[in-house]
């Protein structure tokens, strides 16, 4: 199983943990990954709120690099995974738009490659009964309300990936990891997503909704899949719990993070030192880490 | 030529229409009428066959799907045999249907000439009779086949009533109240299923379903399968020893699932005819071959384990299908929990909740634990007016039904407090608006307009959170139990059911009527008659007035002891016929044998085999005379030489 | 049926085909008067003749349509299982299933003849299916099949 | 809410609705006001007016209302009400639509921040091929004036190593460059 | 063949003489030995006339409709091909069995007249069969040919060379097994042609067609009492020969026999103008085969293939 790997932005930023835990965790389950050479940026939400040609052609410049090595496309950000899907959706239904982003681009889209989330290629390509056969450390004990978000399954019919209004496959990684999988309905509330910088007391407030919901259902800690999340839920918890006078100081992991530690990886190889809340604690306390 | 006010005459052009037909060969005289299908206009086609003495006559006028029963006899009065008379349809399929006059008036012309052609080759046609079966199958025991079967044998004909489930009652029978006068369900529907039972002209026949149907109106012959009970009816008194005893236990379908009953019994206390049955499915005896408690209790050794189904085969002049509803499966909303949360019911559980005979003896408790509810939230349209994951139409009685719930609900506990979600509150009944007044002004029961976006737990209750449209602010409340008023949606087995007899359904799967407004209880398969739900979403109201029209409908078919038939059949020209027998394959119906004709060739008297159609069971579909090469067999009314002359008439 | 329609030069600017429909009376032709009494318009190339049943539509007179200059030919009956008489459709949709083939085999071009199901409550469909059929036919030019008389 | 004069306002409403279908939100006039987007939608509290109300007004064709409302600037395009319309109307394709209107014919916009961040955001990409989120962060922070916004977040971030200070190297930067001119000659302004 | 004709004239003199039959049917020497011509006995003493060789191919059972008046027993000479003829006629109900008395003749195939004078002009006496190849043997000397090349078209694929049933059996039976399995590979080349192509093939083709109604009058798939088109009203097709006249006839011909037709090919082989009929009929015998599971269309059924359905036919309608 060979896969061309675009990390996005952020995941040389804010989300490195995501990025060295994804590249970890797959190489551990044998998975290999190719960074996409040259990528660049999908346009996230600030292209297809301003112009669509562009929401279309940013995503596509990668989708013919990717087709030149002929390998699916995963990719670890749920904006990016969505922006990529959506292209080809509509460049599939639009032959005349097509045209125009092929112009833009300056390259031939055929439609040959199938983008993937990651929970898609572990859970459905690789199998979850195949993780859990390798899982050498079960996480016992940890309590985890996997948190979806909106853009990773919405809307059904662009990204065609588990289920919009229940979805199950981090929660069913999650068991095969040893953890408890968590019963909470905030699965895939919005979480405030780009309005990081204009509105920030709109995130405090949508994520301490969801954070709440993960207290009150008993979870120890959040899993994402999706480094827009993670980051609200996780850099912003300090201030969420000054302004709404709420103590969490729950962690919030990515999949590959628990996945790697299940897999018996090093903490440190897996970027768990360098979470905004402190994310090491909780598993020494259940000696997990 | 019919200007039908203005639908005709403003896209097509009459007077240039009637200088190209007077030319046409045979046709000696043109006029133009405002409203033909008027008294007035009739009368001026009787005066003209009679002033130019015609022998044919064309109307240019609506579908004779319309009217073409009305201009038969319009011409029969003028002293014509009804047949020698053509229409064209130059409303729904010219006028309406083209915009510009160029476009029209050339149709209209040539449909003309082609009814011209066809009309000039139609031969004089006579009806003959056969006789009528004066019984009537009415299929479905709820309220509408009850309805329909008392009805009719209060007219005198023999009804045998055919119903699926081990009881009759139906639907209505699961309700515990009724609206808009909140009368107990069970108390008006009893008497009538005692009635039914009870009456000489009707034979109830339960735990049956309808096997093969075959025939024509007057003469249908119909295989009625009666499931084995393994109880025998005749001997069995019901006096209920044997559920008593019955070791093995299953969920009840009649209360949705959420009580018990055992595997012998009967689904409701006041069932008719209160005998049991067998569910062999979950039956000891039959599982694991071991118990029969029931058989060594009966008193009157009724049990009998080795019954099989019975196949019946009667004849009937007439079927009432009268098969009911089912409600729509709300699991396909996510949003809605997918069917998975315990509390959220539909309106059907909620009746059994709250009914005397229903699995908590009326005292409405939660399916999850137990408790009674304090918080009610009632969801309406679920189902319907959704194209996206449900139907588009209206299901009519959610409004009133959950209205008349919330008012069971408070006036039961005025503690507890009742909301109802709606987009709309649809009251067009009498005494309606007066009953949803009540329930928001005497019950408090609050209204919410706005849709559900989602419900999910939160502790033990459900948290429902909704827009109020008009306050125009997102609503949440934390309720104990969520009611969704589901859409009536036509049973599964309905469109296989409607193949079986020979009539249409729609795209919904609800049985289509000969006519939205004017002919609502019958189908275009005559002798077919509908009454209630599975003609489309419908409450006990307009269900009873169905019944008792179809009724109606039927003691009109049996009020005459034969029935005319349809005039346009197949004829065989025993000339030309080779007696081949390519055509008997092709009847739907059986109408065609073989006879041997005796004949003079030259000097010698020769029999020789030829095909004979059976006018009575010719219902005149004309696949026969595809199948005839030589041409020997003709349709009356559709004869090749008509068609053919329609085809070439067009073509000029 | 058109002999080399390119060939022949013939302009087929202006020339609007001509299109028979055989409609069954209990379904199709009730579909038909639903387009009508919706008020849903379609194109005007299309005359229809009702028959009883689409089993009563003999092969013959499809050709003898053709052979009479109509450009394209249109036989619509109810959805099978739906049929009033039962079982009338099955019979059609075999017998059109080999005449279809058997005029494509002759040269007349598949667009020009079709058969489709169309019910009592499908008005919306059968506009579709007729302006459908006569964009394909106009495509298709004049089928020129009556003008072969002249051609011997 | 002044009294809306519909006379005139609904002689332009076609026009109107049809420029916001042409941007992407579909199927307008199927809305029937039954308020499940309002009631999903997560940002709707901070709102002015409901998502519903929106629709109500781009379906009235109240145009100069409508695009001064801030709704079309919250809304964080979470698909929740696309996903769940039981009519299948694209509220989200909408509310984009409203936001490119407004951007079209610079009208003023109530929510200023948020159509900076994405001009920056754009910017920034059109440069370097790929997002500094240190640059975004220092180049918003300047241009909202609040310099101290999130500075302690940024410093602990920094210490972990989260925040580069350098650019992303793409050798393909020209190419995206090239396609935000395409973008802009073929379908008019990009930023 | 040759060597069955004394023993035919015995059998057909004791027919004749007891009465078993009252009339014969068989054939008698024609023009040339290429072209025997059929031969309608009524008394023993004809017997000598009679005459037999591997250019017998007419379809003798076809003739039995002009005897159907009366109740005499007429008697067939009928190879394997003209008793599915037969079989046909007896499906149809237009020849009861019992009024015919069969004498089957084993064959292993009879040549194609026209092919052979293309090769021998005039003065062909005898065939003789030596293992692939054939000897014509005549006034100008012997010519040999690949035997295949020369058959008739329909006993390539002949699946019963011995007839199925009879009353008397001429001769022993010889070996059975067709020669070739029929793949309707010309029926696939011109389906492969497009439309355009194929219109002026058939416009070339039903050119020529003079209306002589042979191809009707020989076929046994063609028994009615009285053809549709020998009737005035109504007008299925004019008396005119131009071409949309043809194209009328042999469409409606083709679909009349359709899944009816037994492939005998005596259409195609009487046709003057050597119009390809059996093209015509064997698309539709494909066709039916493929679309409707009927594996040998031409072997005739109870009931005919266009009078029955199932509700798994195919569908491209909807």
């Amino acid at each position: 199983m060979r896969y061309a790997y675009y990390p996005g932005c952020s995941l040389e930023g804010t989300a490195k943990e995501y990025d060295l835990s994804t590249r970890a965790t797959f190489r551990a389950l044998g998975i290999e990954l190719e960074e996409l050479p040259d990528w660049s940026c999908c346009g996230a939400s600030s292209a297809h709120t301003t112009n669509h040609l562009l929401a279309v052609a940013l995503p596509t410049r990668n989708l013919v690099i990717a087709e030149k090595q002929g390998l699916d496309l995963v990719a670890p950000c749920a904006a990016c995974f969505n922006r990529l899907v959506t292209a080809q959706h509509k460049m599939e239904q639009d032959a005349r738009l097509k045209g125009k982003v092929e112009q833009v681009v300056e390259g031939e889209y055929q439609g040959t490659v199938k983008v993937k989330a990651v929970l898609e290629v572990l859970a459905t390509d690789f199998g979850v009964e195949k993780v859990r056969e390798m899982v050498t450390k079960p996480l016992k004990g940890l309590r985890v309300a996997s948190y979806y978000g909106c853009l990773l399954v919405r809307p059904p019919e662009v990204t065609k990936f588990d289920d919009p209004e229940n979805p199950t496959t981090m929660d069913a990684l999650v068991e095969a990891s040893g953890a408890e999988a968590v019963m909470w309905p905030h699965k895939t509330e919005c979480c405030g997503g780009s309005f990081a910088f204009a509105r920030v007391d709109i995130v405090e407030k949508l994520s301490n909704d969801i954070l709440a919901a993960a207290k009150s259902n008993g979870a120890d800690c959040i899993a994402t899949a999706c480094p827009l999340c993670q980051a609200n839920l996780d850099m912003r918890q300090k201030a969420i719990e000054k302004q709404f006078g709420t103590t969490y100081n729950m962690p919030i992991y990515y999949i590959t993070e628990l996945l790697g530690l299940a897999l018996g990886l090093e903490p440190r190889s897996l970027g768990l030192g360098t979470h905004m809340v402190e994310s090491l604690r909780l598993l020494r306390e259940k000696e997990l880490a | 030529m019919c200007w039908c006010g203005s639908n005709i005459a403003s896209t097509v052009d009459l007077d240039r229409v009637q200088k190209a037909v007077e030319k046409l060969t045979n046709v000696v005289h043109v006029e133009q009428n405002k409203y033909t299908c008027s008294e007035p206009g009739q009368a001026q086609i009787v005066a003209g066959i009679r002033e130019h003495n015609l022998d044919r006559v064309v109307v240019a006028a609506c579908s004779p799907r319309m009217h073409e029963k009305t201009f038969q006899r319009t011409v029969a009065k003028a002293g014509l045999n009804p047949y020698l008379l053509e229409i064209a349809n130059i409303r729904e399929h010219c006028s309406w249907v083209h915009t510009s006059v160029e476009e029209a008036t050339p149709k209209a012309i040539d449909l003309l000439r082609a009814a011209v052609a066809k009309v000039i080759r139609n031969t004089p046609l006579t009806t003959s009779t056969i006789p009528v079966e004066k019984r009537a199958l009415v299929i479905g025991g709820g309220i509408a086949g009850i309805q329909a079967a008392l009805d009719i044998a209060d007219a005198g004909h023999q009804v045998v009533l055919v119903e699926k489930e081990p009881t009759i009652g139906g639907r209505m029978a699961q309700l515990d109240k009724t609206f808009p006068t909140l009368d107990c369900s069970a108390c008006i529907l009893t008497p009538k299923m005692v009635d039914a039972a009870q009456h000489p002209k009707i034979r109830l026949l339960t735990y049956a379903e309808i096997e093969e149907v075959g025939g024509y109106i007057g003469n249908f012959e119909v295989t009625i399968r009666k499931k084995a009970r393994s109880v025998n009816e005749d001997v069995c008194t019901g006096c209920g020893i044997c559920w008593s005893k019955c070791p093995s236990k299953a969920p009840n379908e009649f209360d949705c699932g959420l009580g018990e009953r055992k595997a012998i019994y009967i689904p409701f206390p006041q069932a008719v005819p209160n005998k049991p049955v067998i569910d062999r499915e979950n039956c000891r005896y039959f599982t694991k071959g071991k118990c029969g408690v029931c058989k060594k209790v009966c008193p009157a050794g009724a049990v009998d384990f080795e019954q099989e189904d019975e196949l019946l085969r009667e004849r009937f002049g007439a079927i009432v299908v009268a098969t009911g509803y089912e409600l729509f499966d709300h699991s396909v909303y996510g949003e809605y929990g997918y069917g998975k949360y315990p509390d959220v019911i539909t309106g059907l559980e909620f009746e059994r909740l709250i009914n005397a005979s229903g699995p908590t003896g009326g005292k409405l408790k939660r399916p999850s634990d137990g408790k009674i509810p304090k918080t009610v939230v009632f969801v309406k349209c679920v189902g319907s007016r959704d194209e996206a994951k449900g139907f588009p139409y209206c299901s009519r009685t959610c409004c009133m039904y959950t209205a008349k719930q919330a008012i069971l609900l408070r006036e039961k506990m005025p503690e507890a407090e009742a909301y109802v979600f709606y987009m709309d509150v649809r009251t067009p009944g009498k005494g309606y608006e007066e009953f949803y007044t009540r329930a928001t002004e005497e019950f408090g029961v609050n209204y919410l307009r706005g849709r559900v976006a989602r419900i999910y737990p939160k502790g033990d209750q459900l948290v429902v959170r909704g827009e109020d449209t008009l306050v125009g602010a997102q609503v949440e409340i934390e309720a104990d139990l969520v009611v969704l008023a589901t859409a009536m949606v036509a049973r599964r087995d309905a469109a296989e059911l409607a193949q079986r007899i020979g009539f249409s359904y729609d795209q919904y799967h609800f049985f289509t009527e000969a006519h939205p407004k004017l002919r609502p209880v019958e189908t275009n398969t005559a002798g077919v008659f509908l009454a209630g739900a599975c003609q489309g979403p419908k409450d006990i109201p307009d269900t009873v007035a169905q019944a008792s029209a179809a009724a109606v409908k039927v003691a009109m078919l049996f009020s005459r002891d034969e029935l005319e038939t349809n005039p346009m059949v197949a004829t065989v020209d025993e000339g030309t016929c080779s007696g081949c027998e390519w055509c008997k394959p092709t009847c739907p119906y059986g109408a065609i044998d073989i006879k041997t004709i005796e004949e003079r060739v030259g000097k010698r008297t020769v029999s020789r085999r030829v095909a004979t159609v059976n006018t009575g069971l010719c219902q005149g579909c004309g696949a026969c005379t595809v199948a005839c090469r030589s041409g020997a067999m003709n349709l009356k009314g559709f004869t090749n030489e008509q068609i053919l002359a329609e085809v070439e008439a067009i073509c000029l | 049926m058109s002999v080399e329609r390119a060939g022949t030069g013939v302009s087929t600017a202006g020339w609007e085909p001509k299109i028979i429909g055989f409609c069954c009376n209990w379904c199709s032709y009730a579909g038909a008067d639903l387009a009508g009494t919706s008020r849903i318009p379609y194109p005007c190339n299309i005359r229809i003749i009702r028959v009883p049943c689409s089993g009563r539509v003999n092969p013959q007179f499809v050709l003898r349509a053709f052979q009479r200059g109509a450009d394209g030919v249109l036989v619509a009956g109810c959805h099978p299982g739906d049929c009033h008489y039962s079982t009338g459709n099955y019979f059609t949709r075999r017998r059109f299933l080999l005449v279809k083939r058997l005029l494509e085999y002759l040269g007349i071009e598949p667009r020009r003849f079709q058969v489709r199901w169309i019910s009592g409550s499908e008005g919306q469909k059968f506009a579709d299916v007729v302006a459908e059929i006569t964009e394909q036919v106009k495509a298709l030019g004049p089928a020129k099949m009556d003008k072969m008389r002249d051609v011997m | 809410m002044a009294v809306v004069n519909l006379t005139e306002i609904v002689r332009n409403r076609k026009e109107f609705i049809d420029e916001v279908e042409k941007h992407g939100g579909k199927n307008v006039n199927s809305c029937y006001q039954c308020g499940k987007c309002s009631a999903g939608c997560p940002v709707s509290y901070a709102m002015d007016y409901q998502p519903r109300q929106v629709m109500r007004m781009v379906q009235l064709g109240m145009k100069d209302k409508v695009l001064s409302t801030s709704t079309i600037w919250l809304c964080a395009h979470c698909m929740t009400c696309t996903t769940r319309c039981p009519r299948e109307v694209d509220i989200a394709g909408v509310m984009e639509a409203l936001r490119m209107i407004c951007r079209k014919e610079n009208r003023p916009i109530r929510e200023r921040k948020v159509p900076l961040f994405h001009d920056l955001f754009l910017d920034i990409i059109r440069k370097g091929g790929r997002q500094h989120e240190f640059q975004l962060a220092a180049r918003y922070k300047i241009a909202t004036g609040n310099l101290f916004q999130d500075v302690d977040l940024g410093r602990r971030m920094f210490f972990q190593g989260k925040l580069r200070l350098f650019g992303p190297k793409v050798k393909g930067a020209e190419s995206v460059r090239k396609i935000f001119e395409k973008c802009k000659e073929l379908e008019g302004d990009v930023q | 063949m040759k060597e069955k004709l004394s023993e035919l004239k015995e059998t057909v003199a004791r027919l004749l003489k007891d009465r078993t039959v009252d009339f014969f049917i068989a054939y008698q020497a024609g023009h040339s030995q290429v072209e025997p011509i059929p031969f309608f006995l009524t008394t023993a003493e004809h017997v000598e006339n009679l005459f037999l060789n591997n250019f017998c191919a007419h379809n003798l059972s076809k003739y039995l409709l002009d005897y159907l008046a009366g109740d005499e027993v007429v008697g067939v000479l009928a190879k394997g091909c003209d008793l599915r003829a037969l079989k046909r006629l007896l499906t149809d109900h237009r020849v009861e069995r019992g009024r015919v008395f069969v004498v089957g003749l084993p064959c292993i195939g009879i040549y194609d007249r026209k092919k052979v004078q293309e090769v021998y002009p005039a003065g062909l006496v005898e065939v003789v069969e030596e293992g692939e190849e054939v000897i014509l043997r005549g006034e100008t000397g012997d010519k040999r040919v690949p035997r295949k090349e020369y058959l008739l078209p329909r006993c390539l694929t002949c699946p019963d060379h011995n007839p199925e049933f009879y009353d008397l059996l001429l001769g022993e039976k010889v070996a059975n097994g067709p020669l070739a399995e029929e793949d309707y590979s010309d029926v696939r080349a011109l389906e492969e042609w497009a439309p355009g192509e194929r219109r002026r093939y058939w416009t070339r083709q039903f050119e020529r067609c003079l209306r002589c109604y042979a191809c009707r009058n020989v076929c046994p798939a063609c028994n009615c009492r009285v053809c549709c088109f020998d009737v005035a009203e109504p007008r299925w097709l004019g008396k005119g020969t131009s071409l949309d006249e043809q194209e009328m006839f042999h469409f409606t011909r083709a679909m009349h026999v359709a899944g009816r037709c037994t492939g005998c090919g005596e259409c195609e082989r009487v046709c003057p103008v050597n119009i390809p009929l059996m093209k015509l009929n064997k698309k539709l015998a494909k066709d039916i085969g493929a679309l409707f599971h009927v594996p040998q269309a031409e072997i005739p059924t109870e009931v005919e293939p266009l009078g029955q359905f199932r509700l798994g036919d195919p569908d491209e309608f909807n």
